[in-house]
């Protein structure tokens, strides 16, 4: 159960024991590699790796940091990024975190990251360590963290299991986000008996820098130091590279006995909060080169993508490294994901005043190694050399593969069993039922039960959050220059046509980023998916990468990064493939936003966008019927593009674009949030179509009525088809013609009730 | 009726920064001698006579204590 | 006027603090938590966050801070002094307002958007407040349950020492539904309630809070 | 060098929701015969052997404790 530590020296592998004995049982395949993959490993380095080098190698060229499955695909993002939609971009894929300028000498970084595997086995620490993770992604970029987003996929509402991981994830995601001060402007809830056993945590960081400041992960400069700072590193987190510790495997020269330790690190926010301020004081005073975050893989990462990146080779100095637990081999050092700690590259006469800075804030800070002018990684353990290699070949030549891809062959069935022949409510009480069902269904009703866990208004800037469409935060205090954010995916289409699926998912972002008023400029992903070695995953991984870059194309915005986690599966049973989109929009004055709601008594609701009788793969279809099939909503991003450009014109009092539940629920949210009843006519001539269908491109404004006819004639000349459904009243009740009246306070409850009853 | 103690503990090899808080602010305030400090949770539970050790047991590894972080110890102590 | 905002490791809300202050009219002064030094401020708001992680107990570690001992000095010779948030709690953990506070009876970190109604007017940071009136301002923690013997609690409801109330539900199970209390001169306020982050309606959800920052101009002689 | 361990409890009058969540939730899980539950802290020191008794009732009293709603137990163990 408890670690025993030896006593005395750990055995230690270096490169000339390995020289000497070429012949030792590696466990490589315990640490993930493939049999070809050990092979070109031996022939990089000439001779059988150390445990040290092993170590590395297999993190490194593992799924999650080599993308060794997606590489092929993604690589379809540049070939369809124009020079155009690569203007506003300073940093793109590749880098820790995609940058964008965003005018006034500001430039936005964001990127979203999955930590689903580690919040399943540890619901709190696995996602709160998510957002730690994800938040220095964005400090390492040279930015300001400014904010994050949650987008989150649970089993079943009322499973078990369910009971068990969302309170745990919602209060790790809260308590870190909480204490490290930074506000959670939006995120996701969503629910479906896929993702038991496998729930998806996604989290969102957002910064902001002056253009100049941006810094890029490299280490350049013969004789430049090498610097970590942060928590010391413990022993959490290791997993399987604890195999090379293991008595099998050292043999008797004194294995450490640590069969099984915990993967699972544990997040200090308090930690994070101080080194976020103690790295942006060193990049204000010019202090730092390069610098790199430890997440995934950590030391192992950190210094092969510092030195890979950079113009020389670099010589580290492992004994250095300042530890929290005794008897570290160099393999465990290097693979520990302890959290909470940078490497920096500075300049040998800056080396003092780094130093000062990190004393200031009680920030370890040990100078560990330098860049060197040879092309080598070269890591020493006690004077022993216990690494030597090439760095390219570690973090960024690994593997590369060509899975195979085929379309599933269920997939023909599930198109044709479309949601026709479902018996629909119909008659004024029916339909009026459903309203109220629906309201309360677990991926509908309020997320107020999540949200309120989350500190929405720390650092003063947050403009726009939950319940709002985008979340939007203040940049630029003088100017009220900001950003907004949406992260959109309904993996239900996608599982229908992972193509349109996709470009369904960027088109809600873009939409909801539209509606807060402002102006889409950059995406980011989050890929989450099932097994890459089924064909049937990677056909829907295949297909969903072309309807993103193909569909950022169309509406001129560049991918600037994103993230893969494959092999999100119980069993053999994948999740719905599960790409989350998230946009980034900008606006020149925040106080021009569109809030979300109704607006005042007296405005005119407009409906934009057109109805179509589209339910396959809908909210209806799942709550009323449990029923996946037939094809998604179709797409049309050239009118969301006309449609986000009508709204920036002005001339709108509150907006609230239609999704999930279409205008049914879009019509009860906007009253609840605005605390107003309204009087509308259903459009068409099938109220429960009218209500229930989930065609895209569409959004409820409010629009004053002496802007009225400007607006209108605004959307016709756009080709935004347009119709007047009612108006806004000072009433308490949602009054749909042909439907009995559906009173506010009746309305709350329903939406209100949902999540507090199943998660106290 | 019997009490019963439950003392939970971070594992020994993972991260405790409530501890770790604790020991670097001692020095602070003037305590010297202190080197080392974890922090953890501590129960008491008023028990049935009839609830036997396989029990506390179970709700000390199931419920009070987080297996995957946390090790615990289960003490009878007088009522 | 010259305000100090305290910053401790781990303090969140002292940017947003320093703003408020700013839009009240008055020159907010960053004081760090190492230093022994007021530098001649003639106010000092103590801003939320989570100083040193809350991970002891909210506010336990932050007391021992040099700039508290200034603090607590110039409190007793009656400087006014704003305990917001994790700032409340550092106060009633070094001793210039009774009772502690702990963690919220829901046992969940909680942010809303909630009504208080002002007790009392007559301390340094609501004299510019009507008595009795109703203010919407965020209040966002995780140990925001105010407890007292009932000895203490009788005592700030008899003295009128309860300055805010929580109305339209208690957040986190405040005793009275206490939402801050003030020491017996009404110089030193504490409360959970976040009022820098209701200084204007765009980014907050009224501009309620400004009265505090603005109340504390009035309350040293010019 | 000496183990010290410090309990805190909450006072018996104050209330103490995260124990009483815990009771709550027992009978739920299938466990009966729990009749009350209270939640408190458990610190582990490692102390020089020159720190004496009267310096950690002061670290327990004045730090770890919060003397206005928790009460405290110190007690050296093996080491
Ligand atoms: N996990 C979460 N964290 C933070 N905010 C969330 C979370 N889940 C949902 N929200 C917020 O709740 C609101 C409603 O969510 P949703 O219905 O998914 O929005 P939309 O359909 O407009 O994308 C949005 O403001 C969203 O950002
Ligand atoms: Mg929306």
């Amino acid at each position: 159960m408890t670690a025993t530590h030896t006593p005395g020296a750990v055995h230690v592998d270096t490169v000339d024991h390995a020289v000497s004995t070429p012949e030792v049982n590696q466990p490589y395949r315990e640490l993930g590699l493939k049999d070809d993959e050990y092979a070109r490993i031996r022939e990089i380095l000439g001779r059988r790796p150390t445990d040290a080098e092993l170590a590395m190698y297999s993190v490194m060229w593992s799924e999650h940091c080599s993308y060794k499955s997606s590489k092929v695909h993604l690589a379809y993002f540049g070939t369809t990024t124009t020079e155009e939609m690569r203007a506003g971009m300073l940093a793109g894929i590749g880098e820790n975190a995609g940058v964008v300028d965003i005018g006034d000498g500001w430039a936005v970084t964001f990127k979203v990251e999955s930590h689903n595997h580690p919040s399943y086995v540890e619901p709190y620490q696995g996602a709160a360590t998510g957002v730690g993770g994800i938040v220095r992604d964005i400090l390492a970029m040279g930015a300001r963290p400014l904010a994050v987003m949650d987008p989150l996929r649970f089993g079943a509402a009322d499973a078990p299991d369910t009971r068990r991981v969302l309170p745990g994830v919602v209060a790790g995601v809260g308590g870190y986000g909480n204490c490290l001060g930074l506000p959670n402007i939006g995120g996701e809830v969503v629910f479906d008996p896929s993702y038991q056993g496998n729930p998806l945590v996604n989290a969102l960081c957002v910064g902001a820098m002056r253009v100049e400041d941006l810094h890029l992960a490299h280490a350049s400069g013969t004789g430049n130091k090498v610097i970590l700072f942060g928590a010391r590193t413990g022993l959490d987190g290791i997993g399987g590279v604890s195999v090379l510790a293991s008595d099998t495997f050292a043999g008797d020269e004194g294995g450490t006995g640590r069969k099984k330790l915990p993967s699972v690190q544990v997040g200090d926010p308090f930690m994070e909060k101080v080194l976020i301020e103690c790295c942006l004081e060193l990049f204000g005073a010019g202090l730092v080169v390069g610098i790199q975050d430890l997440g995934g893989a950590g030391l192992s990462c950190a210094t092969s993508e510092l030195a890979s990146a950079g113009d020389g080779g670099m010589l580290v100095n492992l004994d250095r490294v300042p530890l929290r637990a005794t008897g570290m081999t160099p393999a465990e050092i290097l693979s520990s994901e302890s959290q909470e700690r940078m490497c920096a590259v500075v300049r040998p006469s800056d080396v003092d005043a780094f130093m000062r800075v990190c004393a200031k804030w009680d920030v370890i800070a040990t100078e560990i190694g330098e860049v060197t002018d040879g092309d080598r990684l070269v890591i020493t353990w006690h004077g022993q050399t216990v690494v030597d290699v090439p760095p390219r070949t570690v973090a960024h030549e690994g593997p590369v593969y060509q899975r195979p891809v085929q379309r599933p062959a269920d997939q023909d069935a599930l198109v044709a069993a479309g949601p026709e022949q479902l018996p629909r409510p119909s008659g004024p009480d029916e339909l009026r039922a459903e309203i109220l069902r629906m309201a309360a269904s677990p991926n509908l009703a309020s997320r107020r039960w999540v949200t309120e866990q989350y500190d929405r208004y720390v650092r003063g800037g947050t403009v726009l959050a939950q319940p709002s469409d985008a979340g939007m935060i203040r940049v630029d205090e003088a100017t009220g220059r900001g950003v907004a954010i949406s992260c959109d995916c309904n993996g239900r289409f996608v599982r229908l046509d992972p193509y349109a699926g996709t470009q369904l998912a960027l088109a809600e972002a873009y939409r909801n980023v539209a509606v807060s008023g402002a102006r889409p400029v950059a995406v980011t992903n989050c890929l989450n998916f099932g097994s890459p070695e089924d064909p049937g995953v990677m056909w829907q991984f295949e297909q969903a990468v072309r309807g993103l870059a193909d569909g950022c194309a169309e509406l001129g915005i560049p991918v600037t990064g994103g993230n893969v986690s494959f092999y999100n599966q119980t069993g053999a049973t994948a999740i719905l493939p599960t790409p989350v989109v998230g946009v980034l929009g900008v606006i020149d004055d925040v106080a021009a936003r569109i809030p979300t709601g109704l607006g005042a008594p007296g405005d005119v609701l407009v409906l934009l966008g057109a109805t179509e009788p589209e339910l396959g793969g809908s909210e209806w279809a799942h709550v009323a019927h449990g029923h996946l099939g037939g094809r998604p909503p179709a797409v049309d991003l050239r009118r969301e593009r006309r449609l986000a450009e009508v709204l920036r014109g002005g001339g709108v009092a509150a907006a609230h674009d239609l999704s999930d539940g279409g205008l049914a629920q879009t019509l009860v949210e906007a009253c609840l949030l605005s605390g107003t009843g309204c009087r509308v006519t259903l459009p068409g001539d099938d109220p429960f179509v009218a209500l229930f269908s989930e065609s895209s491109a569409r959004v409820l404004v409010a629009v004053p009525p002496a802007e009225l006819d400007g607006f209108t004639a605004r959307c016709t000349e756009a080709d935004v088809p347009w119709r007047r459904l009612g108006t806004v009243g000072a009433t308490d009740v949602l009054e749909i013609e042909g439907i009995p009246a559906l009173p506010l306070p009746e309305l709350r409850t329903a939406w209100e009730g949902t999540l507090p009853a199943l998660f106290g | 009726m019997a009490r019963v103690v439950v003392d939970v503990m971070p594992k020994p090899e993972i991260l405790d920064p409530q501890g770790q808080a604790v020991a670097n602010a001692l020095p602070r305030l003037g305590f010297a001698g202190v080197s080392d400090v974890r922090q953890g949770k501590h129960f008491e539970l008023e028990v049935d006579d009839s609830v036997d050790d396989r029990t506390l047991e179970r709700i000390a590894e199931g419920f009070l204590s987080n297996p995957v972080v946390e090790d615990f110890v289960v003490r009878r102590v007088e009522s | 006027m010259k305000v100090g905002v305290i910053t401790f490791p781990g303090t969140l809300d002292d940017v947003d603090a320093a703003r408020a202050v700013r839009l009240a009219g008055a020159e907010p002064v960053a004081l760090w938590h190492g230093d022994a030094d007021l530098r001649g401020v003639e106010a000092v708001v103590v801003p939320g966050g989570f100083s040193y992680g809350d991970y002891l107990r909210a506010g336990a570690i932050a007391r021992f801070a040099p700039v508290m001992g200034e603090v607590v000095a110039a409190a007793r010779r009656g400087m006014p002094v704003l305990g917001i948030c994790n700032g409340f709690q550092v106060l009633c953990e070094a001793g210039l307002l009774p009772g502690a506070l702990l963690r919220n009876a829901g046992l969940h970190f909680v942010c809303r958007d909630q009504t208080l109604r002002v007790e009392r007017t007559s301390t340094a940071w609501t004299g510019s407040y009507e008595q009795g009136v109703e203010i919407v301002i965020p209040v966002k923690n995780m140990d925001g349950r105010f407890t007292a013997s009932k000895s203490t609690v009788d005592e700030l409801e008899g003295e009128g020492r309860v300055v805010f109330r929580y109305v339209g539900g208690n957040p986190n199970g405040s005793v009275g539904d206490i939402a801050g209390i003030c020491s017996t001169d009404g110089r030193v306020v504490g409360l959970m309630p976040h009022p820098e982050h209701a200084v204007d309606a765009l980014t907050g959800p009224s501009a309620d809070g400004l009265g505090i920052f603005r109340s504390v101009l009035g309350s040293v002689p010019a």
